[in-house]
Formats: structure tokens, C-alpha cells, sequence
């Protein structure tokens, strides 16, 4: 475990950086990243894993659907912005790609899901799930960006 | 990255899939060939043993969903073991205890297969 | 091991930024950063070593001597920008912190530095042994980088 | 992070440092800490395991050379056990062998000291 110094210092308020190429390949990148920032902070292991998941999610979303459009001048890149505060992480993800309605989705009737033996169609849902708030902004070919916050258990 | 595998043994007509690391959508696609391959074979019994599973995403939830059906109408299965608690959780909040069998040890799910 | 398909995406020219606090709990998350790419451009587990460990020793020298001066108007950070070719991954390394003159640094005599017990002293000694090329571009306040480069072996 | 970790054995007058995790900049602090302790105690037999290490940068290295010093003029010694040959390469590197004894196994380096 960290010293008590050093976590004094994670806690303080901290913003972290990270744009890459939208490949499959960078997924376990960007997790690591993220779930580092949200260990030194002090979420537990399962806390962390839920946080690695969200982002996962969205990121995956950005490299199957941001950028299908070929003809998209822009280069095909991921940003994560992570910002610790003393009692929470909060973690946007954003592309430059098609965009899309956040608000026409549906949330997933798992009953039926499962019935019907779906594939796919749980990402945002999951999101939802595991983070305490979540919120959307798109700007197709501008900035589509999910804002995603969970909070420090006390 | 050397970050997921997927070891197959075969036991009788069953068939064990060992998987280790991380599945995501990177790696997932390499799980849904391990399966495609089983289904060639036509052999539908297998277990999969999730001891070495570090990590599941959505991606990974989807190939389970994507063989299930066309396994079960040639009278096989695919059940799952050895599952982490960590790893557990994931399965659990999407309802997949209603739709899979889920044993402790590898062991088990085979000698459910046999009965 | 990743699939042939995957491979020849990663193998593509790529870049990658990361900018994070200079905060000595960070140096673990950067670390994770750079050695997830350079595995997977192919680097074999000693040279990710190296290149982990090049990076570290710079980011180190960031977190110990660039903001020391603490009327320093500037957020203390680290920027790392990692950019793969097919042949090489380049690593920049910049702080907006006093600068030094790399110049002025003496290669250090081992025999004498280990008969004398010192400590410290050593990290622009590793980068230049670890990696195949290192540059030194001096701003101070503005950007101190270094841009060290390994290839890969045939 | 909980990425560095020093567990202390002691044997009789000998003192065994387990180190596990990545002992860098962060860490060196933790490990300074457990070898100030020692001289405190007036412990100066030192074995340091380093089975667990997976990881050392020149902050590390620091650590060795800002205690070999004192422990020496007190008739004892800092000696090395079973880095792995990924770690070694780095004490090598920087001429560790020629002022540090390592040993394959922690039990030689015990032995050292009883001789
Ligand atoms: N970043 C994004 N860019 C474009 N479309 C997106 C993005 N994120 C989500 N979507 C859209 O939202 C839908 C639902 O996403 P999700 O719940 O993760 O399921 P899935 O990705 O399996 O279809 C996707 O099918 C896609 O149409
Ligand atoms: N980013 C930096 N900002 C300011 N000074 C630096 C920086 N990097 C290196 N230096 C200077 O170069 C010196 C040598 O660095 P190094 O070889 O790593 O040894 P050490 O950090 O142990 O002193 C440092 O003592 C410091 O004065």
C-alpha cells in the first residue's frame, strides 16, 4: 500500500490525458491506465474493475461505430480524460466520428435479451449500470463525448 | 498483446476450453474461432473453465450468447466453471446464471455432461 | 499472442499521448502506458524492460528536479508522446519545468561511482545506454523533452 | 498503489528483506525505511530476496548504495538472492556483481553469514 504522504497527494484534485488510435489492440492500454488512476485513488478491486468495464464499453462503441463511415477525413483516435476529486473519478471519452442518439436507445429487456440470445446491445447499458452518472454529448464529426462519474464509498 | 488464450482439451466427447487473461473485444474473436472449431467438429458438450480469467467485457458476454442456441439443438451445452467472484459479477448483472449452468470445478460440469 | 491481422494494424504509423501529473505514484501508470504499446509493436519482455525503464528514469528526473522551484507559475506535469513505426518506437518525454543542460552532465566513471557509494546520478546514464537514440531539447518554462528511439530487431 | 511490498524474516542475527512488486522512485521510500530500521536495531547481517521483484529502476538502486557504507564498517553486508535474470540485468548493467555478492538462493546467502 501507498504511504499515507503519497496518498494525500492522489487525492488532490489531478487531471490525466490520454489520446490514441481507436484499434481493438489499445483497449487493455486504456484499462490499465484507468484502472491505475482509480486504485491510487482508493476504489477496491471490484469497484475498479466496474470503472475498467464502463470505459471498455465506450471505447469499444468508438472503435466498431464512431468511425465505420469511410470517408471521414478525420484520423481515427480515442480521447480518455480522467479528473480525480477527493470523493470521486470522472472519466470522458470522446471520438470525432458518425456520432449517434444516446437517447434512442432502449434500455435492454434482459429477460427477452437472453430469450432471444442477442449479441451486442449491452454496452451502454452496462455503463449505466456500473457508473453512477453518465451523460452524453454529441457533436457528430466534432466531438461525441460520454461523460462518465463514480463516486468513493465512504 | 500476449494477453488472452484459449487452451482446448478433449475429454471423451467433451470438450474442455480453458480460457486465460483478458476477453474483450480484441480478444474475443479468438474465443468465437475456439468455438466455431467445436462446432465443425460437431462436438457440442463443452465446458468452458474460466480459472484463468482475469477479465470479461460485453464483447466476450456475446460469444457465449452467439453458440448457445445452435449448441443446445444438437443436445449439447456449454457450461461454465471455475469462474472468479470478480469475474462472476459481470455474468450475474446481465442474468446469465438464468441461461447458463455455472459449477466450482471443471470437474463437475463434466460428470454432469456424462450422466 | 495477437493475430497476424491485428499485428499489421499496430504495425502502422501510430501515436499516442499521455499527460498526467508529476507525481511519483503516476511513474507506475506511465510505465503500463508505454510498455502496452511497445509489446505490441513486437518488442520482446527485455527490451520493453529497457524502454519501461528509460522511461521511467526520465519521468523521475521530471518529478525530482523539473518543478522544483516553487514560484513556478506552471501546473506540474508530465507529457509523454509515443509514436511507433514500423521499424522503431520514438518516445518524447516533456516537462514546462527549469530545464537543465545536458551538456554539462559527465558520463559517470561506474568503477569510481560504485568505490564512492554515491546515489543518484545515474538516470540519464541508463536512457543513453538503454536506448539507441537520445536528444535533449531545453526550454525552460516552456518544454524540456527528451526523444529517446529504439528499433526493433530484425 | 499497492505494487511494492518489503517482509521481513529474521534468522538468528541474520535479517531476510523479502521484496515483492516494482521498486521505483514511489516505492524506494518503503524500502529505504525497512533498511533504515535494520541499522537501528543494530542489524547489519542482511539478505535481500528479491524472488518477488519484478521490477527496478535507478531509485532502487540508490537504495543499496546509500546503506552498504554503514552495514560494512559494522562487520556485516547487504547480499542478494534470487533476483530474476529480467532484474539482473539491470544491477549488471551498472557493475552491481563487482561490490554486491548475489546467490541463487536465499538459503546460500544465509550460509554466507554463519561461515
Ligand atoms: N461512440 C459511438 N459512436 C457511434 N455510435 C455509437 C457510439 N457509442 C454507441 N453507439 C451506438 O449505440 C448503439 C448501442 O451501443 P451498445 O449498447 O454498446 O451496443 P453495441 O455496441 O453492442 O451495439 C451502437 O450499436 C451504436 O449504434
Ligand atoms: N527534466 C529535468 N528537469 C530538470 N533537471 C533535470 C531533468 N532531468 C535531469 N535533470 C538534471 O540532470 C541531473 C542528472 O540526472 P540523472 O542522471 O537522472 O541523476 P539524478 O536524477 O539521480 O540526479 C539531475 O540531477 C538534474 O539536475
Amino acid at each position: 500500500m501507498s504511504d499515507k504522504k503519497t496518498n494525500a497527494v492522489s487525492k488532490k484534485n489531478n487531471s490525466f490525458r490520454l489520446k490514441l488510435p481507436a484499434n481493438s489492440e489499445n483497449l487493455d492500454i486504456i484499462r490499465k491506465f484507468v484502472s491505475g488512476i482509480a486504485e491510487n485513488i482508493g476504489f477496491n478491486e471490484e469497484e475498479v474493475y466496474q470503472i475498467e468495464l464502463a470505459v471498455d464499453e465506450a471505447c469499444a462503441n468508438i472503435i466498431n461505430h464512431a468511425y465505420k463511415n469511410d470517408n471521414m477525413p478525420t484520423e481515427k483516435i480515442i480521447h480518455v480524460t480522467v479528473r480525480t476529486r477527493k470523493d470521486r473519478i470522472e472519466v470522458k471519452i470522446a471520438d470525432k466520428g458518425v456520432g449517434f442518439d444516446p437517447e434512442s436507445l432502449e434500455t435492454p429487456d434482459m429477460d427477452r435479451y437472453l430469450r432471444e440470445r442477442k449479441q451486442g446491445g449491452l454496452g451502454v447499458h452496462l455503463i449505466k449500470t456500473l457508473m453512477d452518472e453518465v451523460k452524453f454529448h454529441i457533436k457528430p464529426g466534432v466531438r461525441n463525448e460520454v461523460k462518465m462519474v463514480k463516486y468513493l464509498q465512504k | 498483446m500476449a494477453n488472452f488464450e484459449v487452451v482446448r482439451e478433449d475429454k471423451g466427447e467433451i470438450s474442455v476450453l480453458n480460457v486465460h487473461g483478458y476477453l474483450d473485444a480484441h480478444t474475443a474473436p479468438d474465443f468465437e474461432n475456439a468455438l466455431t472449431k467445436l462446432l465443425q467438429e460437431n462436438r457440442f458438450k463443452i465446458v468452458v473453465n474460466l480459472n484463468g480469467l482475469q477479465y470479461i467485457s460485453s464483447a466476450g458476454l456475446g460469444v457465449f450468447m452467439g453458440f448457445i442456441e445452435e449448441v443446445r439443438e444438437n443436445s449439447g451445452d456449454i457450461k461454465l466453471a471455475e469462474v472468479s467472484q470478480k469475474v462472476f459479477k459481470v455474468f450475474d448483472l446481465l442474468g446469465f446464471p438464468s441461461l447458463y449452468e455455472f459449477y466450482e470445478k471443471a470437474s463437475e460440469a463434466i460428470v454432469k455432461f456424462t450422466n
